[in-house]
């Protein structure tokens, strides 16, 4: 039994595409999800027109944390870039790191040398555990489920611990920098991590039970908020978006980087394309992360150098060149494009994050024809994360 | 001007017609007035008190401090315990924490929060951004010093602060409630003037009274 | 790379092809080929996935750099296409048609640099930005520190001292 | 829908037995990790002032500010750093380039203020409670932002260098130079180190441009003599460098040659530029050394007429004399000379003033005369039988090997001395006599220890490396005669202490721990002095005297109005400084000249 709503007041569709909204009619209202707002993921907001209690058109708007990083970055040196990039995605910043990194070495024809590239591998997947888990709770959340995300917030923070010993910061950690990292593990991480693991996986189980083997969860997340196989490609999805729909697309096996290719495991796919499949997929990735955490540690070298013979920092300049650099983030496809011109600052930086084409075009396009109560769950199952849209 | 901002002849569903002024019909055009201290001290320690033990926060991430909440709100840190919460809408709410840098379209924002908030209300300000600009000082889109535009009764150092330095932060905020010095509203109200010119310097296309509650 | 550069050759004049790596290139094009390279690409060479649209600024050259980056998601190589305009009121064929996300850069382009699209949906509404009256900021000739120091008060009270210059003072303020 | 999914969330209900993960006292319970970075530390002793972390901040969160405790002397800047915490981001950067390894960060990260001013604070001097912090952040050991190594000079190997007086130092490549450029963080600690403060960071900002004219202009401004500079100055600035802290010094010596090697010599004057107009002032300078002739460089170009009397047949006093030439190589010097000279300088040779012109003559014809008369004769140790003939001194010698004339080779030396005279004559001594006897047989004694020489320790490195022997701490008692009267030996005593407690020259010896070194000549190396008889008795009865030296100001003007005295004569022996007394009493004649 499918809910059938009354879509007899529903506007007509003008001659370009557009839907005919006549505001003066009374027929519909202006309903802003957000920028202060219990249900949306960060700073942003979506003006949604509503008819009764569905959506007719959304819209995000977005720039309520632009910082113009792109610019900013013009006028820093390469190393003076390397603290700020960090900051342009808040929950999951190493990769903004990473990929910086790797392109300035590219351009400049540095290798960072192995052990550091075990260590951003371990970072780099630390810190997609912490975005699933962050994600876990906001998606229980968005559906009435506060709980989770006590649970997975909690967990969250005892990784945070270990990113604190690791690298010296909780959030920020401004460890990976052009040419390899800053420090080596430090004495019994090993151990402190497998048993913060063991906790994120123990709760995991508890959050399964109780989210995703849950009644009203699938009720409300199965068959809503598909994305059909052919927006795929219009709309650019990439990450646990596009292989909850089956297409079998992570850049870590695509185009390894790091030392993904000395690493065991398989891209996770979906089928149904729907909030529950992309949950499922996310929470699944999240295993399979914690996984990877273990087989980073087994396997990496006892020690070795952490940072590769670079320029003095002070004066540093790189020859004209263009890049681009991706990396599979908790999200999808996060990629810094980047533009030499033989000075000592970069000549351009576009950072292409996961949430630009999931949080605008696909976000405006799957919103229409939802209930106003599943705006928040629909949202946080394309999981975005506004600051890395705007910049 | 916006078009939903615009005069409008509305008809309900029963038939009737209506005008429709946003701007006249959704917003107070009085200014804030200061609001006197109770007549007898005692009284007003007493309401103090009683303040500084319901720190209601509203609940908007405005930067990335907001990532740092979460975990307050949640068990391992727990600052229920100390009496502070997260409202969701600024009507419920006493302490505005402004997460670290504003940009100018976010401010626009955050004014309106902030006068929507109810008297007394404390505002913090988090890590560098908004002591002096922080890291985005030659950013051609956020503020640089907060306390132009707001009243703030607390800066909290780091970049962003962790957990406990906002504890510490709410911590030292009740206590400077409770001394009875955290007057940030009729600071507000007394200086609207001053305030408002600033709000209005960086706002370009301010499309709101000037006092909207 | 190589082969698929000469294959394209057959079909339209190319620009220089710069290989970056393995799987990554850049191919220089004349404005009015894009959309026919681009269609070439999306329909016969399976480059399906748009991954970034986004400009360069050489100003002291006076041109747009417009790079489309394309990816071939089944073999993992990607290209990218270098459109060179002028930044006289520059204008460009919108592509929103062959990606509707594509909207989105075209947007954001529009308003950081002050490239128009004609027919790009909304591309002229306020994306990120509200109420912005200077020269579009991502522009090399806008000047962030300048606009930041004019629009926003800085907290007073900073001085800094050169150590060349102070120690002169303090050492030989004659100069000898 | 199963059963399971209406049961399957009820099993949360099991966390009711579960302990709390919450953390009791957050305010306390929680410091920072081992290598947290929390707030600034700054060990003050340590810090140099370089402002290299203002100038990495990429927030602009440093300030550099002069605070009481510390005082500006050489290679400290007496500023310290000042943060402000409304711009600090935490990224370390500051920390990780600093060239002392004083700034560091503590684990603490807890400051609250209603005072938005408080948060600027200088760390190591106004006091904080995290001062004595242990943890926190310090910079690990591996990760440098700029090279500590320097980037090492190209030199001839002993054994193709023993036997010739071809320049040893190759100087850099334009890539190596650009690399040794980069290391320089630009601080500027350098300039007021260097006797002429010349301007080192920018200079070395136009290698790494690879903008040479610019160089060889910014050298030109406060050296006109760089090729010899470049070689063989006594580098000061190497010695406040900021980068000697925690690594090698910059090279900039070598960098300020690679400037000159890069410039073809035709294209100097076009470079430096034109004198003024002719003031028709005149000016006499007597000693066409470093000093004489960097004096006479300044005065020309300001457009006066000078004429520098030398007395040997070549200018370049010491420089050319003194120094031997694969340490500094005659058309090197006759660069910097010709282009001295090129700018209107006239020199005259081979004339002696007091004997060839007597000195009132020159103050009869000239508006102002400078003394440069350098330190041209060897001190004697005036030990026991030092007055045989085979006792040398080594300026002697130096000055013969320059002038190519004949003097007997010794078969086997004893040079007495650690300076570097003595490495000079050490050096080129080994060098004829493996030229003439196919071997070196040269024994090189000194009081110090070798660690304390006076000379520069590359020259000892490679004294030793061609086959000269070092014997340290040996006092010279006396020169060993055979009934023939032939030079047999030097004898000497083993040395414990040369200075008293009061830092007097008070050498104390072990006479049980004697040691004669075999040799058929002694060379001695043990300072110089100035001739002044040149001045006459007339004037030197009018002038005023200190210990044996002309008083002078501190424009190096002596009690006649019309005299000045400048360069060794003055200072003592080094290049460099006689080039900065020369830009001194340069401005100081030129005031005087032109003022009536």
């Amino acid at each position: 039994m499918t809910y059938q709503p009354d879509r007899s007041q529903y506007p007509n569709k003008k001659a370009d595409g557009s839907l005919d909204i006549d505001l003066k009619s009374g027929k519909f209202l202006k309903l802003w999800q957000g920028p202060q707002h219990p249900g949306i993921t960060g700073n942003m907001s979506v003006e949604l027109t509503v008819c009764g209690d569905e959506v007719v058109e959304g819209i995000t708007h977005v720039g309520y944390l632009h910082r113009g990083f792109e610019k900013l970055m013009e006028r820093r040196t390469f190393i003076q870039c390397f603290p700020i990039v960090c900051r342009i995605c808040v929950p999951e910043p190493d990769f903004n790191e990473y990929c910086y990194a790797a392109a300035v070495e590219e351009l400049a024809g540095i290798e960072a040398p192995e052990y550091a590239n075990w260590i951003r591998t371990l970072i780099l997947e630390m810190g997609r555990i912490n975005s699933y888990l962050m994600y876990c709770g906001g998606q229980a959340g968005s559906f009435g489920m506060g709980v989770i995300s006590q649970w997975t917030t909690y967990v969250r923070d005892l990784m945070l611990d270990r990113f604190e010993e690791l690298t010296g910061a909780r959030i920020y950690h401004m460890f990976i920098l052009p040419g390899g990292v800053r420090d080596r593990l430090p004495e019994g991480f090993a151990q402190r991590m497998e048993e913060t693991l063991c906790e994120i996986e123990s709760t995991m189980s508890d959050v399964y039970n109780t989210m995703y083997c849950n009644a009203v969860f699938k009720k409300r997340s199965v068959g809503v908020g598909v994305i059909d196989i052919d927006l795929m490609d219009a709309y650019g999805v990439t990450g646990p978006n596009a292989r909850a729909g089956g297409v079998a697309k992570d850049v870590r096996k695509d185009q390894p980087y790091l030392v993904y290719p000395e690493l065991d495991f398989e891209p996770i796919l979906g089928q149904d394309s729907d909030i529950y499949t992309r949950a499922d997929i996310r929470r699944q990735d999240l295993l399979q992360s914690v996984d990877l955490v273990r087989q980073i540690l087994a396997k990496m070298p006892e020690d070795g150098s952490l940072m590769a013979k670079i320029p003095s920092v002070m004066h540093w300049k790189i020859p004209r060149g263009e890049t681009y650099i991706r990396g599979e983030c908790s999200r999808g496809e996060y990629g810094y494009y980047l533009v030499t011109d033989g000075s000592g600052y970069p000549r351009r930086v576009n950072v292409r994050g996961p949430s630009y084409t999931h949080a605008m075009a696909l976000l405006e396009r799957m919103i229409v024809n939802l209930n106003i109560a599943d705006v928040a769950g629909l949202m946080v199952s394309l999981h975005t994360y506004p600051p890395e849209i705007e910049r | 001007m916006k078009e939903e901002l615009e005069k409008r002849i509305i008809k309900g569903p029963d038939g009737l017609e209506f005008e429709v002024e946003p701007l006249r019909d959704y917003y107070c055009e009085a200014p804030p007035t200061v609001m006197p201290a109770a007549y007898s001290k005692i009284v007003e320690d007493l309401f103090n008190w009683a303040r500084s033990e319901s720190i209601w926060i509203l609940g908007f991430g405005t930067g990335c401090g907001a990532i740092e909440m979460r975990p307050l709100m949640t068990p391992r840190f727990d600052a229920y315990r100390f009496g502070v919460q997260w409202r969701p809408t600024p009507r419920q709410s006493n302490l505005f924490v402004i997460s670290g840098y504003l940009s100018v379209k976010t401010l626009k924002r955050v004014i309106r929060s902030y006068e929507q908030m109810q008297n007394p209300k404390y505002v913090v300000g988090l890590g560098s951004c908004t002591i002096n600009g922080g890291m985005y000082w030659d950013s051609y889109n956020t503020i640089k010093r907060l306390d132009q535009y707001l009243p703030v009764d607390l800066y909290i150092a780091g970049c962003m602060p962790r957990p406990e330095a906002l504890l510490q932060g709410f911590a030292d905020l009740k206590k400077l409630i409770r001394s009875g010095k955290a007057e940030g509203a009729n600071e507000y109200a007394e200086k609207f003037e001053w305030y408002k010119a600033n709000q209005k310097k960086v706002i370009n296309d301010w499309d709101m009274p000037d006092y909207n509650w | 790379m190589h082969e698929l550069y000469t294959k394209l050759k057959q079909y339209f004049p190319l620009g220089e092809l710069i290989e970056q790596r393995d799987n990554l290139a850049f191919i220089t094009l004349k404005q009015e080929q894009l959309r026919p390279v681009i269609l070439h690409l999306r329909d016969k060479e399976n480059y399906t996935h748009l991954v970034l649209l986004t400009a360069v600024d050489w100003l002291e050259d006076n041109i747009f750099q417009l790079t489309y980056l394309l990816s071939n998601r089944a073999n993992a190589t990607d290209i990218g296409l270098r459109v060179m305009i002028s930044r006289d009121s520059a204008s460009m064929e919108s592509i929103h048609d062959i990606w509707p996300t594509a909207a989105t850069y075209q947007r954001e382009l529009r308003e950081m640099f002050g490239i128009d699209f004609p027919d790009s949906p909304r591309v002229n509404d306020d994306f990120i930005l509200e109420g912005w009256n200077d020269i579009p900021p991502y522009r090399r000739d806008f000047d962030t520190l300048k606009y930041s120091e004019q629009t926003f008060s800085q907290r007073p009270g900073r001085e800094t001292k050169d150590p060349a210059e102070h120690m002169k003072q303090k050492l030989y303020p004659d100069g000898a | 829908m199963s059963i399971r999914d209406l049961l399957s969330p009820f099993s949360a209900w099991k966390n009711i037995l579960r302990d709390p993960v919450t953390i009791p006292d957050p305010l306390n319970d929680r410091p920072g990790s081992d290598r947290y970075r929390g707030f600034h530390q700054n060990d003050n002793e340590k810090c140099i002032g370089c402002g290299t972390c203002e100038a990495i901040c990429q927030n602009g969160a440093i300030d550099m500010l002069p605070v009481d405790s510390v005082a500006t002397k050489e290679g400290d800047s007496g500023l310290r750093p000042r943060i402000d915490y409304g711009r600090c981001c935490w990224c370390a950067l500051c920390v990780d380039v600093c060239m002392t390894g004083s700034l560091t960060m503590s684990n603490e990260y807890k400051w609250v203020e209603s005072d938005p001013d408080a948060f600027r604070f200088t760390p190591g001097v106004d006091k904080k409670f995290w001062d004595n912090s242990e943890l926190g952040y310090k910079r690990p050991e591996e990760h440098r932002l700029v090279s500590p190594e320097r980037i090492e000079m190209r030199e001839m190997n002993v054994e193709s260098r023993i036997d010739s007086f071809a320049e040893i130092v190759h100087g850099y490549s334009i890539e190596e130079a650009q690399l040794e450029a980069d290391r320089c963080v630009a601080c500027g600690l350098c300039i007021a180190t260097c006797p002429t403060h010349m301007s080192i960071p920018d200079y070395i900002n136009a290698v790494r441009e690879g903008d040479y004219e610019q160089g060889l202009r910014l050298l030109y401004e406060t050296n006109p003599f760089s090729n010899v500079c470049g070689r063989v100055c006594t580098r000061k600035c190497e010695s406040a460098c900021a980068s000697r802290h925690e690594g090698e010094p910059i090279a900039i010596r070598w960098l300020k040659r690679h400037i000159i090697d890069q410039i073809p010599h035709e294209k100097y004057r076009e470079i430096i530029g034109d004198p003024e107009p002719s003031t028709g002032k005149k000016v006499a300078i007597i000693g066409a050394g470093p000093a004489g002739l960097t004096a006479a460089f300044d005065l020309v170009r300001k457009g006066h007429e000078v004429i520098v009397y030398e007395a040997k047949a070549a200018a370049g006093g010491m420089t050319r004399y003194g120094i031997p030439e694969y340490r500094l190589p005659y058309d090197a010097l006759d660069r910097d000379i010709e282009t001295i000279v090129s700018m209107g300088v006239q020199i005259v040779y081979n004339t002696r003033i007091g004997a060839d012109i007597p000195m009132q003559q020159l103050t009869q014809d000239f508006d102002a005369v400078l003394l440069a008369i350098g330190l041209q004769e060897g001190r004697q140790t005036r030990i026991p039988n030092s007055d045989h003939e085979k006792v040398y001194r080594a300026v002697d010698l130096l000055d013969k090997i320059t002038a190519g004339e004949e003097f007997h080779l010794p078969h086997c030396a004893v040079i007495i001395g650690g300076g570097n005279v003595a490495m000079d004559i050490a050096r080129s001594i080994a060098r004829l006599q493996k030229q003439q006897y196919g071997q070196v047989d040269v024994v090189l004694t000194a009081m110090e220890e070798q660690q304390h020489f006076m000379a520069d320790p590359d020259e000892i490195k490679e004294a030793l490396e061609e086959g000269i022997i070092i014997q340290d701490q040996c006092g010279p008692q006396g020169c060993e005669i055979d009934q023939s009267g032939k030079l047999i030996g030097l004898k000497t005593w083993k040395v414990l202490s040369i200075f008293d407690s009061e830092k007097r020259f008070a050498p104390v010896y072990d006479n049980g721990d004697e040691t004669i070194h075999a040799c058929d000549t002694v060379i001695e190396a043990i300072g110089q002095f100035s001739d002044i008889s040149l001045l006459g008795d007339e004037l030197t009865e009018k002038l005023e005297w200190n210990r044996g030296r002309i008083q002078i100001d501190s424009d190096g003007r002596t009690s006649e109005s019309w005299l000045w005295s400048a360069g060794d004569c003055v200072n003592g022996p080094d290049v460099v400084h006689a080039v900065a007394d020369g830009h001194r009493v340069a401005a100081s004649i030129h005031c005087y000249i032109t003022a009536d």
